[in-house]
């Protein structure tokens, strides 16, 4: 019987070496391809639906605009876009090359249907239907009719990508719609594969593409759901660059990637950025001379140094990233102790009892809850930290994001840690209105800036109707930050996205970074 | 009333209980119950969620809403996920064929090589091969089965580079799948074996010290043939029960396996609607989950059955 | 000495001591009884009788893990709040560096044993106060109140309970305590099974029905006669219990379920997880509280199966 | 009641010798003499009973001469079965001799059979274990053996141990030994646990081995009278020690030892005289005759340990036995020994 | 027979019967008593003999109140015992006392045998001053040394144990007492002892005997009266 046992464990053994050899000679394959690892998984190939596949999709079904490298928005699909003197009424202009991947040409036409579909259809495309009146077809171009100026649409055609009228007119319910082989598309690539189970996604040189030829067969997305293997993956050369929607590579893996000598390095600044945010409506938050204080209570740069390790810069009280169009230089912030403390003083924030702890106006010690969701668990604590040094306790209320949201939306809080991304910065009125206009709903919003100067203020740049105009806005926002403290930026970041060297030609967009139609024509094999 | 018959009986009641607490725990919760139920990265317009709330059901008085809960459970349907966009049933159904194909080579390796080992080590206790087994069972029985699979991956995957680091396949032919299978495995494997290895060891334990093990002594067998002839399958009998017992247990720590080695299981479906809060594939793969266990549970009884003539006879 | 007697380290002498002054030392021993294991008991290693040294490992290995929680300030280098400098390899000043934020992750280590004996020793006292109460009546009263009571447990004993965690610590508020709470809801099915099949056995024996033609209450039998006779399953059960709880905790901790703003294991690994320590190799950072993990569980185990054996020499005699 | 020993006696022959077996187990009290000193022959076809009260080390012994001892026990001394001595054997050299040429009859028979096997099965085993036989051919020879003890009729032999009563049990266990015709069969108490019928009925059975099988029997038992009924020789244990050994009716009808006599006098015929105190404990056992502090015959001389004594023959005694053409090593193992200082 | 009155019945037995149900929707009854009566008078033996499985331990409980039948009556000194309290059941309670088979299972093995005697003498509420000189007293009763006291059950012999047992039950002065195979697990000289020492006891205090056993040896030695107990139904010998 132990003899027995001992051989099928010796099988079992050799068995499994078997396996591995063979697994290694099968990860060869021929043609050239070039494999992005990322760790935004795609759990189902709904093309609507599902949100990582949407931002992959942009390489098969590119966007109507694209966002150029100074933050401008730009023709991709369309030519160029006009608007009219009053805003009212959008014109782009579809361009006259592009065949969908079964051969059929791309036509205003299908321009025309996706939007109207996704107004019917996609929940998350609901404003279409508020904002938009009609849309038609003249000639080459699509012509958006609005009920009301709306300055940033073209910059919401930068997100939003093109579908074939021809397939999707049949699909009823697009969320739902599931399909695991081709996706018919327009772009330099078409997505020829979509395994979830394997975790990639795969795309094939579209046929009819008339453009400057890609370099690649195929491109492969190869998604990680654990960060670490998705390193390793790159560490060992089985995935050549990395991607990740409005992320960076993690900046504690990136000496690693760099000791190795293959890697090189995409940066760019981050437009969305990490922010304290504050209940307004509560004491003594509400109170400007204490906002005041508290941004000059925050050591930014041991946060930069800690959180993303240094891979970014001490903001400004302007809030707004320079990398974002329209930036202007304000006040930056600092960390002084002393200087916090007399502010605190100054405004009426003693310590009575002498028991190191401030008081509030009201003569009670402050003791403020400190909302937290599991991601922020770090600069939560520091943050806690730096307000301990200043006198004022906090208690930490560490929640999941679901009870986050219902609290945050109820006030329910005195401070919290949250984050924004590129296009959370320039939804809405842009330069982070989205998140502090309290007339303004939703997940990660906070809603808590109800002063009428800063709502008119997003009036005017939704209905704003030319550059200089809105440039003169975007001033007046990054003042009001900076003289209001809403929110206090905490660091503004960097996003690195590595590369292995033997791969050059990666072209980085704000928006979508190295995720782009110019990118994938440019990148080669050295 | 045999006891089968209770036996049985007490596995629909347990199943009824989950499926009654599965409806409870969002509607009892704290928060809009809507919310509860679809989870909260559902994008949702004001007027298209009391469309929905209408739709589900959530304006009826409960007793209603727990009828059409039943009726929907019965007929599959087990909600609808907005963070996936798809049916949770249909969700389930595709990953559950990947958990499964990593559960029950390991379950099986575990059983069987964890009580083969564990009986011996029950057998041979304080002889030095069976001493060594047990530290190295008691320890791997002592390590979460997530760190565990951490540290496999570390060094077979990446250190050593024989095994690819995730995922179910990349070509989809079978030696492919097994490939990527492996490392998962038998890292659950481990996991397996030594928590069937300790019991098994305690049960022989027991067994070698009863009198018809003295007898078979005094009969004239020797040594192992004592052990393979008589205790072991009495040693098995209360085994059976606890593996399946277990088997919930082993089940919950394929899904860290799973969450490890990115694979596209049960685990990892969890997980992820764990990480968005997606409630309706929460409750869902646990219902499932839990039906597994049941049957694995029935599975067993009607195996402890079969060996043993005592339940037969009653 | 004789407390650790009483905790079964010296097992098998204490009790064959017992058997052969009462009856015809045991007739048998199917094990390998050989002319070696006869020479190596002549010799007896570990003094005069067979020493549990396992069982004495686990204690010593527990006893220090207990220090550390309780004395966690004083023994512990630093706060595990303070900062110093982020990733510093095992050196002089930190003996086992630092980890993302320039904590120092010995201190980390030494405060966080709290966490993981607190939720274990708490969800096993529950569970086995609740394993043991509903054991002890099922077994006592037999008939109908034992039918109800087993038929809940055969149904909780069902229900997977990591996946009924997740699912309910997704929806309550993550807290140790909570944590604990729901363990020792969830974990009393297996001992109360076994303290039910205990208290029958007692409860058969003609002791019991002494007691009861004399005119004791039911409560003195059940607690002073029947109690007192299943103590030694109840001990190891229980330690087997915490052993589990330990582990959960730290997987719970592991998915993110865990209590912020306490220092935990399972939360360390957590973070050395997900902020790169496992990439860059930084051992120092995953290693020492997955093995302080395994560590105590190992030691909770080692007294547990101690005990076991302990019990299992002496049921010879019984 | 058994004859004397008759004629053919004179050409058995010696199959176990047992000389000087001690058995102790080292404890933190101090060490356990289960046996001491115990010196025995055991001839073949006869039947040889061991009295004694619980815990006077007479199973001990059993289990001794057949090494199943546990593996704490320390023994000494030699048990000689042919020309090897058991206690030097290797384990497996032993377990080849146990089932096949020693087997042994266990007390509480339903729980000494593997709940989960068949009967037959159990009772084949030896033949598959020691002959290599195959399951199939095994189960008919266990079936005729087990007919030949009445087991039949109505599948029994399909039937699994807890199906069947104690007494059936015991009829199985006792075609289990005598399946491969050892040489000895030991039975350690088997009527313990049985009804006064069912008693009666085991000891008859196995008083049929001697005859149908050839087998020798060493039979342990607390029961005076069926010791005496049954056994051709019989030995008395006290306290680890054999205190006297003879043939059973000279034993019985005359005990020459005290600690015999008082025994004989508990039986309920003789009206249930108990013996004062109490059975002393194994491991501070009293200096001298273990007995002397219950013996109402006790002397000074007492204080010392008696040796076995042979006992002149009376001259009636030698006529009714036969002793007269012993060899001396016969007589001394045939002749009645006691240790007592009085005898 | 005796006459009616002439000597009061303590313990009486009308018309007992025991069935078994199995099952719980489809019930197959077992019967296991059938029509049992018989009275136990003071100062008196009755014994009570049958093959194992016969049911005698089963009436024997039944007897002492510890389980009750299907159908007919148990009386104690005229009373039926069921609807009993108070006072009167705490009477009943502490007359009729059981000695079982199994010496060793007799008595608590966690408690010392100090501990097991001055549980009975707690639960008579004697002051605690009173308890070593009972306890010496009855241990003097049935011949045991006080140096017994410090050990556990499992460190004395059985007979030792029963011994034990019955000073237990006799703090208790007991009217009757049901002695299930009170010798049977015995070695043959403390057999001896022990009915020795029952016979004595029921001298000295007049207690009745509820004989059970399987020996007939003892059964002729100890009872006045013999019943065989068999296919549950009593037959008088």
């Amino acid at each position: 019987m132990k003899h027995r046992l001992g051989r099928l464990m010796a099988g079992f053994i050799l068995f499994m070496l078997i396996l591995a050899i063979q697994g290694q000679c099968a990860g060869e394959v021929s043609g050239t391809v070039l494999k992005i690892g990322s760790p935004s998984v795609v759990k189902s190939a709904s093309l609507l639906g599902d949100s990582s596949l949407g931002v992959f999709s942009h390489l098969s079904n590119p966007t109507l605009m694209k966002m150029a490298e100074n933050g401008s928005i730009v023709g991709l699909t369309a030519d160029r876009a006009e608007v009219s003197k009053d805003g009212m009424i959008w014109k782009f202009f579809i361009r006259d090359n592009f065949y969908w991947s079964d051969g059929e040409k791309l036509t205003p036409d299908d321009v025309m249907f996706t939007f109207n579909y996704l107004a019917d259809k996609s929940p998350s495309a609901g404003w279409i239907k508020k904002t938009v009146e009609n849309i038609s077809v003249d000639g080459n171009a699509v012509v958006f009719k609005l009920n009301k100026p709306y300055s940033r649409l073209n910059l919401e055609f930068a997100t939003y990508t093109i579908l074939p009228r021809h397939i999707w007119e049949k699909i009823d319910k697009p969320l739902e719609y599931v399909n695991n082989g081709e996706v018919v598309g327009f772009g330099p690539y078409y997505i020829s594969k979509i395994d979830t189970d394997a975790g990639v996604i795969y795309f094939k040189k579209n046929p009819y593409w008339k453009g400057s030829s890609p370099y690649f067969d195929s491109i492969e997305i190869h998604t990680f759901s654990n960060m670490d293997v998705l390193s390793m993956a790159l560490e060992k050369g089985e995935v050549d660059a990395f991607y990740k929607y409005a992320g960076s590579y993690p900046y504690t893996s990136i000496q690693k990637l760099k000791d190795t000598g293959n890697f090189d390095f995409i940066e760019k600044d981050n437009i969305g950025l990490t922010f304290l945010a504050m209940n307004l409506k509560k004491e003594p938050m509400s109170d400007l001379e204490f906002r005041k204080a508290l941004s000059y209570a925050l050591n930014y740069s041991e946060i930069l140094n800690l959180d993303a390790l240094g891979y970014g810069q001490v903001p400004n009280a302007g809030f707004v990233p320079p990398s974002m169009m329209d930036f202007k230089e304000t006040r930056k912030l600092q960390y002084n102790l002393s200087k916090a403390r007399e502010l605190l003083s100054e405004a009426g924030y003693k310590d009575s009892n002498g028991d190191g702890i401030l008081d509030g106006k009201d003569g009670k010690a402050i003791k403020l809850t400190f909302l937290t969701r599991t991601d922020y668990q770090r600069p939560t604590e520091l943050v806690i930290g730096y307000l301990k040094d200043l006198g004022i306790n906090a208690e930490i209320k560490s929640v999941d994001s679901s009870t986050w949201i219902k609290q945050k939306d109820a006030y329910e809080y005195d401070m919290t840690i949250t984050r924004s991304t590129p296009w959370g910065m320039l939804m809405h009125a842009n330069w982070g209105t989205g998140y502090f206009d309290s007339t303004r709903t939703g997940e990660g919003v906070l809603h808590n800036v109800d002063d009428p100067a800063f709502l008119k203020l997003c009036d005017g740049i939704l209905a704003a109707t030319s550059q200089s105009e809105l440039k003169e806005y975007a001033y007046q926002v990054q003042d009001y930050y900076a003289a209001n403290l809403p929110g206090i930026a905490l660091y503004w970041s960097r996003i690195v996205t590595p590369y292995n060297k033997v791969f050059t030609g990666w072209y980085s967009d704000p928006l979508y970074g190295i995720y782009n139609v110019d990118s994938f024509l440019e990148v080669r094999k050295a | 009333m045999s006891p089968a018959k209770k036996r049985l009986l007490r596995c629909i009641l347990a199943l009824f209980l989950i499926v009654s607490l599965n409806f409870i725990i969002p509607r009892s919760m704290p928060g809009d119950p809507l919310t509860n139920l679809l989870g909260e990265d559902a994008y949702l317009t004001e007027g298209s969620a009391s469309e929905l709330r209408s739709l589900m059901g959530l304006d009826l008085p409960l007793h209603e809403q727990y009828l059409a809960y039943w009726r929907s459970i019965l007929s599959f349907d087990l909600g609808y996920s907005y963070h996936l966009h798809s049916s949770v049933s249909s969700l389930i159904l595709s990953r559950m064929k990947w958990t499964l194909l990593l559960a029950v080579p390991s379950l099986s390796a575990g059983a069987i090589f964890g009580t083969i080992l564990g009986g011996l080590a029950g057998w041979k206790r304080g002889c030095g091969m069976e001493r060594v087994n047990t530290a190295f069972f008691l320890m791997i029985y002592c390590t979460p089965p997530y760190f565990l699979s951490l540290l496999a991956l570390y060094l077979f995957s990446f250190r050593l580079g024989l095994f690819p680091l995730k995922g179910l396949y990349s070509t989809g032919s079978f030696l492919d799948i097994a490939h990527h299978l492996m490392l998962p495995i038998l890292v659950m494997s481990l996991f397996s074996v030594s928590r069937n290895f300790m019991i098994m060891r305690g049960s022989v334990l027991v067994e070698r010290r009863s009198l018809y093990a003295a007898y078979a002594r005094a009969k004239g067998l020797y040594g192992n043939e004592i052990l393979f002839r008589h205790c072991f399958k009495n040693a098995l009998l209360p085994i059976i029960t606890i593996i399946a017992l277990d088997f919930g247990f082993i089940f919950s720590g394929a899904l860290f396996i799973e969450i490890v080695f990115s694979m596209n299981g049960m685990g990892n479906l969890i997980y992820d609607s764990l990480l968005s809060r997606d409630y309706p594939v929460l409750q869902g793969s646990f219902l499932i989950v839990t039906i597994m266990v049941i049957l694995a549970n029935l599975l067993a009884d009607l195996q402890y059955s079969r060996i043993d003539p005592r339940v037969r006879w009653q | 000495m004789a407390g650790l007697q009483e905790l079964g380290f010296f097992n098998s002498a204490r009790s064959s001591g017992q058997q052969a002054t009462k009856r015809e030392a045991g007739t048998v021993n199917p094990g390998t009884g050989d002319a070696a294991s006869m020479n190596r008991h002549e010799r007896g290693h570990f003094g005069p009788g067979s020493f549990s040294f396992p069982g004495f490992l686990g204690l010593m290995l527990f006893l220090s893990f207990l220090l550390m929680a309780s004395f966690s300030f004083a023994i512990a280098p630093c706060d595990p709040w303070v900062r110093f400098q982020p990733f510093l390899p095992p050196g002089w000043g930190h003996f086992l560096g630092t980890n993302d934020l320039g904590n120092d992750i010995l201190s980390e280590l030494i405060y966080g044993s709290k966490v993981s004996l607190i939720v274990g020793f708490g969800a096993a006292l529950l569970s086995t106060f609740l394993g043991t109460l509903i054991g002890l009546l099922s077994g006592y009263y037999k008939g109908l109140v034992d039918e109800i009571l087993m038929g809940i447990t055969d149904i909780f004993l069902m229900i997977p309970q990591i996946p009924l965690i997740i699912v309910l610590a997704a929806f309550l508020k993550p807290s140790f305590w909570m944590v604990a709470l729901l363990l020792g809801c969830l974990w009393w099915t297996s001992t109360a099974r076994v303290i039910r099949s205990k208290t029958l056995q007692i409860r058969e024996m003609s002791f019991i029905e002494g007691s009861r033609s004399m005119g004791f209450s039911d409560l003195h039998i059940i607690f002073s006669d029947v109690l007192p006779n299943i103590f030694y399953v109840i001990l190891p059960k229980f330690l087997l219990a915490v052993a589990s709880a330990m582990i959960a905790e730290a997987s719970i901790s592991f998915l993110g379920l865990g209590d912020a703003s306490m220092k935990s294991w399972g939360m360390m690994i957590n973070f050395a997880f997900t902020r790169g320590g496992f990439i860059n190799g930084y051992w120092w950072w995953y290693l020492p509280p997955g093995l302080c993990i395994s560590l105590s569980v190992l030691s909770v185990i080692l007294m547990g199966f101690a005990l076991e054996e302990r019990d299992l020499e002496t049921e010879r005699i019984e | 009641m058994y004859p004397g020993i008759s004629p053919e006696k004179h050409q058995q022959r010696r199959i176990l010798k047992v000389e000087g077996l001690s058995v102790s187990f080292p404890t933190t009290l101090g060490s356990v003499m289960a046996a001491q000193d115990i010196s025995f022959d055991l001839w073949e076809k006869e039947i040889l009973a061991l009295v004694g009260e619980t815990g006077c080390g007479k199973s001990v012994l059993a289990s001794a001469i057949l090494r199943l001892l546990p593996g704490n026990a320390v023994v000494s001394g030699s048990v000689v079965f042919g020309d090897r001595d058991l206690l030097c054997l290797s384990e497996k050299d032993i377990s080849r001799i146990r089932g096949s040429q020693i087997s042994m009859v266990f007390q509480n028979p339903t729980l000494a059979h593997n709940p989960l096997i068949r009967m037959e099965d159990q009772i084949a085993e030896p033949l598959c274990v020691h002959r290599g036989r195959s399951k199939k051919s095994s189960r008919k020879l266990a079936e005729k053996v087990a007919i030949s003890f009445g087991l039949e009729g109505g599948g029994i032999l399909k039937m699994y141990p807890f199906e069947l009563s104690g007494g059936m049990n015991q009829r199985a266990m006792i075609s289990t030994s005598v399946i491969l015709s050892p040489r000895i069969i030991i039975a350690d108490e088997p009527t313990k646990g049985l009804d006064d019928a069912l008693a009666r009925q085991a000891i008859r059975e196995l008083s049929s081995i001697k005859e149908q099988w050839g087998a020798s029997l060493l039979l342990i038992t607390h029961d005076l009278s069926m010791a005496s009924a049954v056994s051709d020789r019989m030995a008395v244990m006290y306290c680890g020690q054999i205190v006297e050994i003879g043939l059973s009716s000279e034993v019985f009808e005359n005990p020459l030892h005290p600690y015999s006599r008082a025994l004989k006098g508990c039986l309920p015929e003789n009206g249930y005289n108990p013996i004062p105190g109490s059975s002393p404990s194994l491991i501070q056992p009293p200096s001298g005759c273990r007995y002397h502090p219950r013996c109402s015959q006790m002397t000074a001389l007492c204080k010392e340990a008696p040796p076995m004594m042979a006992v002149a023959k009376s001259s009636s005694n030698s006529k009714k036995i036969g002793m007269s053409g012993c060899s001396d090593d016969r007589h001394e193992s045939c002749g009645r020994q006691v240790r007592c200082w009085r005898c | 027979m005796r006459q009616a009155g002439e000597m009061l019945a303590l313990l009486n037995a009308e018309g007992i019967s025991l069935e078994h149900e199995q099952g719980l929707i489809f019930k197959k009854r077992r019967s296991i008593l059938k029509d049992i009566s018989m009275e136990l008078v003071e100062g008196e033996t009755l014994g009570l003999m049958g093959v194992s499985g016969s049911g005698k331990t089963t009436l024997a409980k039944i007897m002492a109140g510890l389980e009750h039948p299907s159908s007919g009556i148990v009386s104690f000194q005229g009373k039926d015992i069921r609807p009993l309290s108070g006072k009167e059941y705490l009477d009943f309670r502490r007359s009729v006392q059981m000695i079982f088979q199994d010496p060793e299972g007799s008595l608590n093995p966690r408690k010392s045998i100090e501990g097991s005697i001055h549980e009975v003498l707690g639960l008579l509420r004697i002051p605690k001053r009173h308890w070593r000189a009972r306890t010496s007293d009855i241990l003097n009763t049935v011949g045991l040394s006080e140096e017994l006291l410090c050990r556990c059950p499992g460190q004395v012999s059985g007979g030792q144990n029963q011994r034990i047992v019955l000073a237990r039950v006799l703090l208790l002065n007991p009217k009757v007492m049901i002695l299930d195979e009170p010798t049977s697990a015995l070695d043959l000289s403390v057999q001896a002892y022990i009915l020795t020492l029952l016979k004595k006891l029921q001298k000295e205090r007049g207690l009745s005997y509820l004989l059970i056993s399987h020996q007939a040896d003892v059964v002729r030695f100890m009872a006045h009266e013999v019943y065989v107990l068999g296919e549950g139904r009593l037959k008088r010998v």
